[in-house]
């Protein structure tokens, strides 16, 4: 039965991605609205989500130690002791993550339906948005490495065809490529890591995998520590590419190119979290090494607080965003290299949620802008857009960790696991508890850029538009987008967006209300769930009491208290602001300009690169090999010319030549061989 | 009266034989030319006519005829193209013709 | 060889007169004359030789038709042409030609002379063709069996050689010269 | 049919032959008489392709070594004989060439208007050199057919060939000549060796494989002969630095010539290894293992870059060649049977995709009359279905999972892997630099604004253009979903090839330094 998990979405891609390229791309043919291809689409991931529902039902109901469904659908490669199969397994761990992407991911689609519903080619937009449904259920349904992997590279596929999806725009297409570059770095680690396990242990089969490795981290037998590292950091090169981190989370930024429900399901809530998946199915890897351990957690907490420094100061609205995902991921990955990756897959559930909600909020605020994405030309939305404000507001406090939410429960757990587990340190849990003020304060600065105060927009006047705008070409040209509607009517007539695109906003509301609750501190449904997978949280380390829990958190609450009012205050007052930015103009500068990373990847791999490969071609492939070959040929041509002279085309000449060699013939068979 | 040794017969060939050569060589007119070729062949016929003779094996004659016949259309074709070459270069001595050597 | 040493002599010296006349008379109408001459010679060396057929050949087709080709087309070509009577090339390389063609000769007159051809016992010895009906009757017989292949073959070149020339020397009727 | 069952392997090799003389009764003048030419040759090739189809069912993977065998003495004085077999290694190849040549010639329906005739006739010819060399057990029939197929490629790229076709063609008859030359001059040796330790001359190639050579040093028997062979092999696959010759016939060669180029020609030189190199000379192979896969992994690499900064598509899909072809020589001389599978798949996963990038580059030539790549871009608007097919085919050559290209770049690194891991982590950037040159063609032509308005009006693809399409983008997927409907084939050839190559059959070395007195 595990097969149609994958399979609806494959069918949903197949059908759309069918009737798309024969039926609507040709010159000539009708073009479909969103509807139809849509509702296929969200049908096909509904039935998935359904059948992923029974699954868990079905695991609920076993013991906890041997809880997994598996299924082997065929054989994939066998050459010698090589074997992999087509194999799915479902255990404790991925159920979660299956829930999530079929349930995010219905929501998602149906949100969709609206958003993309002025779209010119929506058939394209559903069939590569299953296709992704597709690549990400084999990615954490898989049973072995390569289908992993299989899923991890069709991820990447849909990342770069979905943010490339307006491809006209130049800088869109280019963002996709860069998506898929980036991400092909991670996978070298990835494939690194992979042949280096399979040249130890000889397998790539997870079960087998932790077979060998026995019980909490122990290692097996004739396998080096230094293996394990390699191994272990390997592939978190890997997930440093899919999951953003430092120093390849440059991708991700760039990614809010594509359409947002697409940055929503991909970029927030499912794709971009399976680095942690992987590390966390491979946990007995890392627990193994406590070097690779302190380097993913020090990747995290400082991607982390990395990543929300610049986005205090970004002005797109989905940018924001992207750098407050990828910030999150830090989060996760903090909370895995201290070994408390319940913790982290915990955090992974509820920023599916929270995320997906501000970033199908924030689509939402775009469809109702007219394609208008900078928080500074916006303000005042509050009465335009309710429900669109309510939802936001709830996944901003979810994400800034107001307690009672689910962000609260998650975030907590993973700082006050940096603080006491083993791994953990102090360090880490100020660098992470200093990024959740942060994360507090740009947060509330979105929000109250874009939803409070006075509108710094002009205002066209509502009548004569319903919430359905005819005639509203949306997508189209919408990489020039800007103003685009102000063109048609004097100033933007923001409205509120279809129920369709407000319902998935309302269930995820309710869902990063409620989702934490799962992971109450010291009776965490989550981490008992999941301790058959990646083992029990550590115990805390002795003399780490549990008031100091309690301290630890009232700390937390505290600063992000602090980082909501401050926020608020301030951006109450923009001239204050305005001020403020002035005087530490070169902070300003510097953050705006996200650390300058990209100009200096650019400075410093980029163009050498381009530079010694022209220097490779027109310098040496030219130049010098073709100069010998083109030499042994001016040789041989000169020997010609030179022995040319006696071709003087006359026959007697050459007979008398032959005459000549006769006589050195004769010669030579008379006296040569004495 | 003595005999005459197979080596005499052969040697007044060779001696016909570079005759025939000695006039391919020297010879700017081509139809000269073309005579000194049948010299060579004749040489070579009587070889091989010789030898016939000398080990009683009639392959050597049956050579010889083939020999004449394509020596016959030889002589055909040539001359058909002395004539076409005369034709163009109104010429028949080889130092003009010469288009062989671009 | 059982051959008479005069008539052999004879016609030898008669070749080698009439051949050197050949490459070193100016006119090639008596190179041609002499030719004829050189060819009668030898059919007269192959009747010693007992190849009768290869003797009546050599009249019927060098002196006859190969003969009258050369003499047809010198007189083709010999109206109103100066420069006809084409003299030898340059000195250098006559000297060179007759230097290298004696030497050669002289190799393999030695060789010649050095060999000896001991007369391995073929199956055509003289009796047995006079026996089986002479020498023209026996080489028709292997010609039509042993060497039917060749002969057809040498038929289709033949042939060829036909149309081949025809198609050479025919004057183009359409855009003047060839 | 006489014989067909006898000498099922001479039908198939001299059916394109047969076609290709009975063709020429055709009267190609017109357009009619064209369009009868090509369906005449196309008719040949699928006659073909479904004869070895038949060789394909009736290969028994668990039979003899070698199936189908025919052996006619031929050359007596030098040993050599009119040997034909089939094992795994050469079944393949054979259904990729006669699989190919179908899409290559439909492919060229219109390409070509001028010499129609002698174009067809050539690329059948061409066919019967390739199948021939692939079949063939003989070693001096093997380079018979090896030099065979120059002949047509030659006169294909210098005739129907872009601007600077007689300069490619040169370069490409030159390079080619003077690696099989050095091997004609080996293979003399070896029938000679072969009279001096049996008895007797011969050049059929299992005869050969019993020789015992002295070797394992640089200047022994062995190591000579083997570069020899190896020299005229690597000029063929192109084996960096021996790779000039490709971008210019590739960029020179009409379509269909590029296609079977780089889908079939290429892989003689994979296939020679495998069928000769390796087996012949173990000894040598393991010597200048180090040194050939560094040479793979720099072509890798190397090729990766230089393809990057390409303004010509067809160049940039030649590099692409080379680096691809890298992966096959680090895979064939990793020499364990996960690396060599790979290598071999490697080989027809190359075939496929860059075969049917070809037709792509040639879908678009035909419109726009330019190959460079500044000249398009937005081309995914105007031509959609076009853009699909692209895009699927880039994705095998980046080697996406799930295509082709994954599975023979995967278990090559794997095999490589275990041999040098250093030298494997450089090759596999190749991966990075695979996606960036790919991607960044694609993006430059396919996306943006239509900014050239001689795009504006360009046609999607015809029917004729997808049913030569269709064929490779059907391929590119089940090949790498289910390769094992390939593994089953190969398994018990590659095997024995490696078993082959690896049993020291070195001869006691005659050195004249060697100590004896102890």
């Amino acid at each position: 039965m595990l097969f149609w998990i994958p399979l609806f979405p494959l069918i949903g891609f197949l059908i759309n991605g069918i009737w798309y390229a024969f039926g609507q791309a040709p010159a000539g043919r009708k073009k479909a609205g969103a509807g139809l291809p849509g509702a296929i689409a969200t049908g096909a991931i509904f039935a998935s989500f359904v059948v992923s529902l029974m699954i868990f039902i079905q695991l609920l109901g076993q013991d906890p130690e041997h809880r997994a469904v598996e299924q082997i659908l065929f054989n994939w490669m066998s050459v010698g002791k090589f074997h992999v199969d087509v194999a799915f397994r479902i255990d404790a761990l991925n159920t979660l993550f299956t829930l999530v992407i079929t349930g995010v991911g219905t929501l998602i689609h149906l949100y969709s339906i609206g958003y993309m519903g002025h779209d010119e080619t929506p058939g394209k937009f559903f069939a590569y948005l299953n296709l992704f449904c597709f690549a990400m259920l084999m990615l954490v349904m898989g049973s072995s490495l390569p289908v992993l992997f299989l899923g991890w590279e069709g991820v990447g596929l849909c990342s770069y065809l979905l943010i490339g999806y307006w491809y006209t725009d130049i800088e869109k297409a280019k963002a996709g490529k860069k998506a898929f570059v980036v991400n092909r770095i991670g996978d070298f680690g990835f494939l690194l890591g992979m042949f280096l396990i399979y040249s130890t242990f000889g397998t790539l089969d997870f079960e087998s995998l932790r077979h060998l490795f026995g019980h909490a981290g122990s290692l097996p037998e004739g396998v080096s520590p230094q293996v394990i590292t390699a191994i272990s950091l390997f592939l978190f090169v890997g997930c440093m590419g899919k999951s953003a981190q430092i120093p390849l989370y440059v991708w991700l930024p760039d990614a809010m190119a594509g359409p947002t429900p697409v940055s929503a399901l991909i970029h927030a809530a499912t794709m971009v979290t399976s680095g942690i998946y992987l590390v966390s199915r491979l946990n007995f890897f890392y627990t193994g090494s406590p070097t690779a351990m302190s380097v993913v957690a020090a990747v995290g907490a400082f991607t982390a607080f990395f990543a929300a420094t610049i986005a205090i100061t970004q002005r797109d609205i989905k940018k924001v965003l992207a750098y407050s995902t990828v910030s999150q991921l830090g989060y996760m990955f903090l909370g895995c290299g201290v070994g408390a990756f319940s913790a982290g897959v915990f955090h992974v559930i509820t920023h599916a949620f929270f995320k997906a909600l501000l970033f199908l909020g924030a689509g939402s605020v775009i469809h109702g802008m007219h394609e208008e994405q900078d928080i500074w030309k916006m303000g005042g939305l509050k009465s335009k857009m309710p429900r669109t404000y309510w939802t936001f507001a709830v996944g901003t406090a979810a994400i800034c960790g107001v307690p009672l939410l689910s962000g609260f429960f998650s975030k907590d757990e993973i700082l006050w696991k940096a603080f006491s587990s083993p791994s953990g340190s102090p360090w880490l849990w100020f660098l992470a508890a200093i990024t959740a003020v942060m994360t507090a304060f740009y947060m509330t600065r979105l929000f109250s850029l874009t939803f409070l105060g006075a509108p710094r927009f002009e205002v066209a006047e509502h009548a004569g538009h319903s919430h359905d705008h005819p005639g509203h070409d949306h997508g189209h040209d919408h990489g020039h987008g800007h103003g685009h509607g102000a063109k048609k009517v004097k100033g933007i007539a923001v409205h509120e967006s279809p129920l369709l695109m407000t319902l998935p906003l309302m269930i995820l509301a309710v869902l990063s209300i409620v989702g934490g609750y799962v992971g109450w501190p010291h009776a965490s449904w989550i981490e008992h769930w999941l301790e058959p997978v990646v083992g029990g949280g550590h115990e805390a380390a002795s003399g780490v009491s549990e008031s100091l829990e309690w301290i630890l958190m009232g700390v937390s609450v505290l600063g992000a208290l602090i980082g909501i009012l401050t926020s608020f205050r301030v951006y109450r007052n923009l001239s204050l602001v305005e001020a403020m930015t002035r005087n530490v103009q070169w902070l300003h500068k510097i953050l705006e300009n996200k650390w300058y990373i990209d100009e200096i990847y650019e400075a410093v791999f980029v163009r050498p690169i381009q530079v010694f490969s022209q220097l490779l071609w027109k310098g040496f492939d030219v130049a010098v090999i073709d100069r010998i070959v083109v030499g042994f040929g001016r040789v041989s041509q000169w020997t010609g010319e030179t022995v040319r002279v006696i071709q003087t085309g006359s026959l007697q000449v050459y007979a008398l030549m032959l005459l000549a060699g006769l006589i050195g013939t004769a010669g030579f068979l008379i006296y040569g061989w004495h | 009266m003595h005999q005459i040794e197979p080596w005499v017969v052969l040697s007044f060939c060779s001696i016909i034989f570079f005759i025939g050569f000695t006039g391919v060589l020297i010879r700017r007119n081509i139809l000269v030319i073309l005579m000194s070729i049948e010299l060579m062949l004749n040489a070579v016929n009587l070889t091989f006519v010789t030898f016939s003779k000398q080990l009683n094996h009639l392959g050597g004659q049956m050579s010889v005829f083939f020999i004449i016949t394509v020596a016959a259309a030889e002589s055909a074709v040539g001359l058909g193209l002395v004539i076409a070459m005369f034709r163009t270069l109104r010429s028949v001595d080889t130092d003009e013709i010469q288009i062989l050597r671009e | 060889m059982d051959i008479s040493p005069f008539f052999f002599y004879l016609f030898a010296g008669l070749a080698i007169a009439c051949s050197t006349m050949v490459i070193l008379k100016k006119n090639p109408v008596t190179s041609a004359f002499s030719l004829v001459l050189v060819f009668f010679a030898f059919a007269g060396i192959y009747a010693l030789l007992d190849a009768h057929l290869i003797a009546a050949l050599q009249v019927f087709v060098y002196t006859g038709a190969i003969m009258v080709l050369f003499v047809f087309v010198i007189m083709l070509l010999n109206a109103d042409v100066p420069s006809f009577d084409l003299g030898r090339s340059h000195f250098l390389m006559r000297v060179s030609a007759g230097f290298s063609a004696l030497v050669l000769l002289g190799i393999f007159v030695w060789a010649f002379k050095e060999s000896s051809f001991h007369s391995i016992g073929g199956e055509f010895t003289l009796e047995k063709i006079e026996a089986a009906g002479g020498n023209t009757q026996v080489i028709s017989e292997l010609m039509f069996s042993e060497y039917i292949l060749p002969f057809e073959l040498t038929s289709i070149l033949l042939l060829a050689a036909i149309v081949g020339a025809v198609a050479i020397a025919k004057r183009k009727l359409v855009g003047g010269r060839v | 049919m006489a014989g067909i069952d006898t000498h099922f392997l001479s039908w198939i090799v001299f059916l394109p032959l047969l076609f290709a003389f009975a063709g020429l009764l055709i009267p190609a003048k017109g357009t009619a008489g064209q369009t009868a030419m090509r369906l005449w040759t196309l008719l040949g090739s699928l006659i073909t392709f479904g004869v070895s189809v038949s060789l394909y069912i009736n290969y028994r993977p668990e039979g003899a070594d070698f199936q189908f065998t025919e052996t006619v003495p031929w050359i007596s004085t030098l040993g050599a004989s009119y040997a034909l077999g089939v094992d795994g290694i050469s079944l393949w190849l054979i259904l990729l060439t006669t699989f190919l040549m179908p899409l290559a010639i439909l492919g060229s329906f219109s390409a070509i208007e001028n010499r129609v005739k002698e174009y067809y006739f050539l690329l059948l010819a061409l066919e019967t050199a390739m199948l021939g060399a692939f079949v063939s057990l003989d070693i001096f029939l093997f380079y018979v057919f090896w030099e065979a197929m120059l002949i047509p490629m030659y006169l294909l790229i210098g005739i129907w060939g872009g601007k600077e076709r007689i300069y490619a063609a040169m370069k490409f008859f030159l390079y080619t000549l003077v690696g099989s030359l050095l091997m004609l001059v080996a293979i003399f040796y070896l029938a000679h060796q072969h009279k001096l330790q049996m008895g007797a001359y011969s050049t059929n190639i299992l005869d050969l494989y019993k020789l015992q050579l002295e070797g394992g040093t640089f200047w022994s028997a062995q190591s000579i002969l083997f570069l020899a062979f190896a020299l005229a092999f690597a000029i063929k696959v192109p084996l960096f630095p021996l790779h000039t010759w490709l971008p210019d016939a590739h960029v020179q060669a009409p379509t269909a010539g590029s296609v079977i180029l780089a889908a079939v020609l290429l892989k003689m030189g994979g296939y020679g290894f495998m069928r000769i190199g390796f087996p012949i000379f173990p000894e040598s192979v393991a010597y200048f293992q180090l040194t050939f896969m560094i040479l793979g992994t720099i072509a890798i690499v190397y090729g990766a870059w230089v393809a990057m900064v390409q303004p010509d598509i067809k160049k940039l899909v030649a590099y692409s060649s080379v680096s691809h072809m890298g992966y096959v020589i680090i895979g064939l001389f990793s020499l364990n049977e996960i690396g060599v599978t790979g290598s071999y798949y490697q080989m027809l996963n190359h075939g496929i995709s860059t075969g049917a990038l070809f037709l792509l580059v040639g879908v678009i030539y035909e419109r726009r009359h330019t190959r460079d790549i500044s000249a398009f871009g937005g081309i995914s608007k105007v031509m959609p279905m076009f853009a699909i097919v692209f895009m699927i085919i880039t994705l095998s050559s980046v080697a996406l999972p799930g295509t082709n290209g994954f599975v023979g770049e995967f278990l090559i690194l794997l095999g490589a892997w275990k041999v040098n891991p250093g030298l494997t982590a450089v090759a596999t950037t190749g991966v990075i630099f695979g996606a960036v040159y790919m991607l960044w063609m694609f993006q430059r032509v396919m996306f943006g604004p239509v900014t050239n308005p001689e795009n504006q009006k360009l046609k999607d693809l015809s029917l004729r253009e997808w049913t030569v399409l269709a064929p490779l983008v059907a391929a590119v997927f089940v090949m790498g979903i289910y390769p094992n409907l390939f593994f089953e084939k190969l398994e018990p050839s590659i095997q024995r090839f490696i078993m082959k190559s690896t049993t020291n059959r070195t001869a006691p070395p005659q050195s004249l330094f060697s100590d004896n007195s102890k």
